[in-house]
């Protein structure tokens, strides 16, 4: 049997059940999106198992019982923090989840503080400001300092917007128009630079179709 | 109007160009042009390392571009050493790699290798500036490197005379930040439509000797390199779809300041 | 027990990842790797007792025969067939690539694919110039969308692809700044509340 | 000890004049040290030196170096003539080196320096680059716990409006009255994101509501843990207002991991369940425009809110409400009305507040030549 064969009749198949979807909900996308649902499930745990729970934590913990690397056993933590979230299944028991969500939320929190800081806001905010270095040091054109000028106001406007504890009158209300002006100008502009990749993934989809199933096309 | 017609039309928009294989002119845009006229100006013998770092949802606008650059680095002898940061790149890559090499006879271990996946991003690249072999013992089959023949000559980045990173994040920074800046590495990019737009300030700085962007880029490429393909084929499919949607928005604010005038 | 130990360990463990990122020592770093290797090993836990539920998501519907009940069983095909292939023969095994292959890539390309159509019936249906705003969202759209292709340059001799470039560039990355400092303040303060203690909504309520 | 070490700077210094006689002139380069190189986890050494001047014929430097009295060694690549600091991180802990730069002309005649000082490789506690972050990070988290507290002792904090949040009650409503379901999708962020938990507290606020209504609550989970959470939050909505009995279990479900997977299910209960109202709150990748078009098509009022600026052109499209970026934190205060949520979002106005003083300073400071603000924020390695 030519399992290559069957594999491009079963991709050929499947595609156009996802694609009648377009049309209406009908008993081909049913069965593609619950076969969907069920083997991208399988391979999330197939995976997730391979590449880390056995590497993180077999791996290291058979190392530490046959006196390979002691330091292995510390792997019998996290271990022990995942296996109660099967307090789940016990209602009495359910509150020990806690456990486990707690750390990993503070694990989450506390990384992101100094790594937000520094990438989003110290960064960003001298990007701004960088542009005139150049325009004190005379290497930018007129156009240049327009577009530093430009970027200033962008910034500022649009996070005036982004003000919560204020009324919205007088200047900030002027400020916050014309930070929505600019946030349309970016929301357009991010809609329109989508469609090039989007459309490529369509055109890869019917070159498929037409080509490597149905051989219109070479 | 039903988006069951709009539908209809953009699929129409797709099909149609295909099967007609309807060419519209593609201009050659310098970065792309700097791109080929760089690896043109290589000798034979010359090492190109490749770095595939895209999944399956960019191989649509990726693998066109990447083609294009194995099968002219082929034709000129030009030996090719791929690698890829993204953990679910491997299988692709090779694949392509070996359709490209079947077509031009290309020798596995002697006009290409591929090393496949090793993963921490920035100590892979930091790492193969001292030595290729401290990151990677094993290509990707599980050859070890010291039997690789074409490996026995090529150490680090010094003997690497180009490296191309085929991009759909910010794996190009990476690379700028420690190959280039750290060990002096030449790099050009092809990356998808998404992110091309925070790649021009590195051609300005000639960070990036070239670039290549989405499937524009391959359709450019295929053109100088003279093998037209997906990229040619497609960005004229590429032309009737966008030029379907921007008429389609414009019909919808005509019908729209009709009826609002009617009101 | 119920609330204190959680709220404990919260922000034992966020002070100690807030520490590693300022300390460049190697014993500071060594305890920054082995916390990340333990969120790693905890994940499948939590990815199993998620399967759980869904099993006895769709087991209840197929007892209770709720509509549509039937398709249950194919989410537990796909489900064991990838498991039982998977676990013992590992994910490198010809057959679970093949089922890779030809069946989830194919859906996941599929599914990403039909954004296609979306992106152009959103666009005929919202971009209106209802307001002015409405109006720059339009027109900056159309812009970036012609300059993105040899078409636009063809009918507007080249001035298409510059005016993108100045555009994303620009008001495009104003606007984005703006809404990425904003957020960022938000996870930052989130992210001081959760530590402290003071966010706790996470626990649920009860005792 | 001593006396070898004499032997060997008797040694240097002899070398060292017999190399400068043979070799056209080449002076040994001065001021040359090697430091521990600051804030790293001791895995290196920084050699500098002042690099020779143009026109001293020198083309490049080679950096040599030893272990106590161990031989001298090479190490790395000859290095062009305008460099003036290696950093060498191929060192042992523990151990001592000293280094020598030796000085090479285009006809290949070499000059050392004196040796330095012998010099461990140890790691730094505190990074001092990031002195900056660290203070900012300190005066950030003041601000906030001030604001909270001073709206926990019964302070009033106004919060402007914002649109799309009059719409809750009235997608609620519309639910209600057609006796459909509404669908609520936390997103695909995992528990520790701004916005899932965000997310969270709007979906326990719209809880409330339906618990009163009786209407059922749809909430699709990707993430196993978001999961447990949402479920213990809308029980104890229901709980809170009295209505426990109205509460199912089996409304709140995990469906898939996988993003498209995850898409496809979400989509297929949009077109079979015909939710009245659609509420798309959280982090969302590039499915958001495939829930937010066919939501539309099946007439939802769909309020949608995320964080990730590239999708919220998407939601702003195809959606009747969306709250843009912080609007999303934002809404989970003024649903709640909660002090501590109220408070933090006064903090984070002080926050904008204190970036508007940075980028005002920082251009006047620029343009008068001044950039000690722009060093301050640079990128600390």
């Amino acid at each position: 049997m030519d399992w290559n064969l069957i594999g491009i009749w079963v991709a050929a198949f499947l595609t156009l059940s996802i694609y009648s979807v377009l049309y209406r909900d009908n008993p081909f996308y049913r069965f593609a999106e619950h076969l969907f649902v069920g083997v991208s499930v399988g391979y999330g745990i197939v995976l997730s198992i391979y590449q880390g729970f056995i590497p993180f934590a077999w791996d290291p913990f058979v190392a530490a019982v046959t006196g390979e690397s002691p330091t292995g056993f510390i792997k019998l933590i996290p271990i022990g923090i995942g296996l109660l979230f099967f307090a789940r299944l016990s209602p009495r028991h359910t509150w020990l989840i806690r456990y486990p969500i707690a750390i990993l939320i503070g694990f989450g929190a506390g990384i992101a503080i100094p790594n937000v800081l520094r990438a989003n806001i110290f960064e960003q905010t001298r990007g701004t400001i960088a542009p005139f270095a150049e325009i004190a040091a005379g290497t930018l054109s007129g156009w240049g300092i327009f577009e530093a000028v430009l970027m200033v106001a962008g910034v500022i406007c649009t996070l005036t917007y982004f003000f919560f504890a204020v009324e919205h009158r007088g200047p900030v209300k002027w400020l916050s128009k014309v930070g929505i002006a600019f946030l349309m100008i970016g929301f357009g502009s991010a809609f329109g630079n989508t469609v090039m990749g989007r459309v490529a993934l369509l055109i890869q989809r019917v070159d498929f179709l037409l080509g490597d199933w149905l051989h219109i096309i070479q | 109007m039903d988006r069951r017609i709009v539908f209809i039309l953009v699929a129409l928009a797709v099909i149609i160009p295909m099967l007609l294989s309807i060419n519209l002119p593609v201009s050659v845009s310098e970065p792309t042009q700097k791109f080929y006229d760089y690896v043109e100006s290589l000798p034979a013998g010359s090492t190109i390392m490749v770095a595939f770092d895209y999944g399956p949802s960019s191989l649509a606008e990726l693998n066109p571009m990447a083609k294009a650059l194995l099968k002219q680095c082929f034709d000129k002898d030009i030996r090719v050493i791929a690698i890829t940061l993204v953990v679910d790149a491997p299988t692709l890559a090779s694949a392509l790699i070996q359709e490209v090499a079947a077509e031009k006879g290309a020798v596995d271990g002697e006009d290409y290798v591929f090393l496949g996946f090793r993963p921490g991003a920035v100590q892979v690249i930091l790492g193969m500036g001292t030595d290729i072999a401290s990151v990677y013992d094993t290509d990707y089959n599980g050859t070890a490197i010291s039997e690789i023949p074409m490996m026995q000559d090529i150490t680090n980045y010094d003997q690497i005379d180009l490296l191309v990173d085929f991009a759909s994040s910010d794996t190009v920074e990476s690379w700028i930040i420690y190959a280039n800046v750290q060990y002096n590495q030449k790099i050009a990019a092809g990356v998808t439509g998404v992110i091309i737009a925070q790649m021009f300030p590195y051609l300005q700085t000639e960070q990036l000797v070239g670039l290549l962007s989405g499937i524009l880029g391959a359709a450019e490429y295929e053109n100088l390199v003279g093998a037209p393909d997906k990229g040619m084929q497609w960005i004229n499919v590429e032309s009737f779809v966008h030029l379907l949607i921007v008429g389609l928005v414009i019909i919808g604010n005509i019908t729209y300041f009709i009826m609002r005038r009617e009101e | 027990m119920k609330r204190q130990v959680p709220l404990v360990l919260c922000f034992v463990f966020g002070i100690v990842m807030i520490f590693t990122q300022f300390s460049p020592h190697s014993f500071s770093q060594g305890i920054y790797e082995e916390v990340i290797s333990w969120a790693l090993i905890i994940g499948p836990f939590a990815l199993v007792l998620a399967t759980v539920t869904l099993i006895q998501t769709h087991t209840a519907r197929i007892r209770r025969r709720t509509e549509h009940w039937q398709y249950s069983f194919v989410v537990f095909a796909g489900l064991i067939i990838m498991v039982l292939i998977g676990i013992p023969f590992k994910p490198q095994n010809s057959v679970f690539e093949w089922l890779y292959n030809n069946v989830q890539l194919p859906m996941d390309a599929t599914m990403f694919s039909l954004l296609a159509f979306f992106i152009a019936s959103a666009a005929y249906r919202a971009f209106r110039a209802r307001t002015f705003e409405a109006s720059l969202l339009l027109i900056t759209a159309l812009i970036v969308m012609m300059g993105n292709v040899p078409v636009g340059d063809l009918l507007s001799n080249d001035t298409a692809s510059k005016a993108r470039q100045w555009i994303l560039d620009n008001p495009n990355l104003s606007a984005r700044r703006g809404i990425i400092l904003g957020v960022s303040l938000g996870v930052i303060s989130q992210s001081i509340r959760i530590i402290l203690g003071i966010e706790r909504s996470y626990l649920g309520g009860g005792d | 000890m001593i006396k070898i070490t004499q032997w060997i700077v008797v040694t240097l210094v002899l070398c060292l004049s017999v190399s400068v006689a043979f070799s056209q002139g080449l002076a040994p380069l001065s001021n040359v040290t090697a430091v521990d190189t600051p804030n790293d986890n001791g895995s290196s050494i920084t050699i500098k030196w002042d690099a020779a001047a143009e026109d001293s014929g020198v083309s490049g430097y080679q950096i040599l170096r030893r272990i106590a009295d161990g031989e001298l060694e090479a190490i790395g690549d000859l290095l062009p003539a305008e460099t003036s600091t290696y950093v060498d991180s191929a060192i042992e802990k523990g151990t001592a080196y000293a280094y020598i730069v030796r000085a090479v002309s285009e006809t290949e005649a070499t000059v050392d320096s004196e040796q330095t000082a012998p010099v461990e490789g140890t790691g730094e506690w505190f990074h001092t680059g990031k002195i900056p972050l660290f203070i900012t990070m300190l005066l950030f988290s003041a601000a906030i716990v001030w604001n909270i507290y001073s709206a926990r002792s019964g302070k009033d904090i106004f919060v402007r409006r914002i649109p799309g949040l009059e719409a809750v009650d009235e997608a609620i409503g519309r639910a209600t009255e057609m006796g459909r379901s509404i669908l609520y999708s936390t997103g695909l962020g995992g528990v520790s994101g701004v916005a899932t938990i965000a997310s969270m507290t709007i979906l326990g606020q719209v809880a409330r509501r339906t618990a009163d209504y009786e209407t059922s609550l749809r909430v699709p989970c990707r993430d196993p843990i978001v999961l447990n959470v949402v479920r213990e939050m809308v029980k104890t909505a229901y709980l809170e207002e009295g209505r426990p009995d109205a509460y199912n279990e089996d409304d709140i479900f995990f469906l898939t991991e996988s993003q498209f997977a995850y898409a496809a299910g979400v989509e297929g209960m949009m077109l079979r369940e015909k939710p009245a109202a659609i509420f798309l709150q959280g982090t969302f990748y590039a499915e958001s425009l495939i829930l937010a078009e066919t939501g539309n098509s099946v007439g939802a009022i769909q309020i949608a809110g995320t964080d990730s600026e590239h999708q919220l052109p998407f939601f702003i499209a195809a959606c009747d409400y969306t709250l843009i970026g912080e609007e999303l934190y934002a809404a989970s205060a003024y649903l709640s009305r909660e002090p501590m949520l109220l408070g933090s979002l006064r903090g984070q106005d002080w926050g904008k507040l204190l970036i508007f003083a940075a980028i005002v300073l920082g251009v006047v400071l620029e343009l008068s030549g001044v950039s000690w603000i722009t060093t301050l924020l640079q990128r600390v390695s």
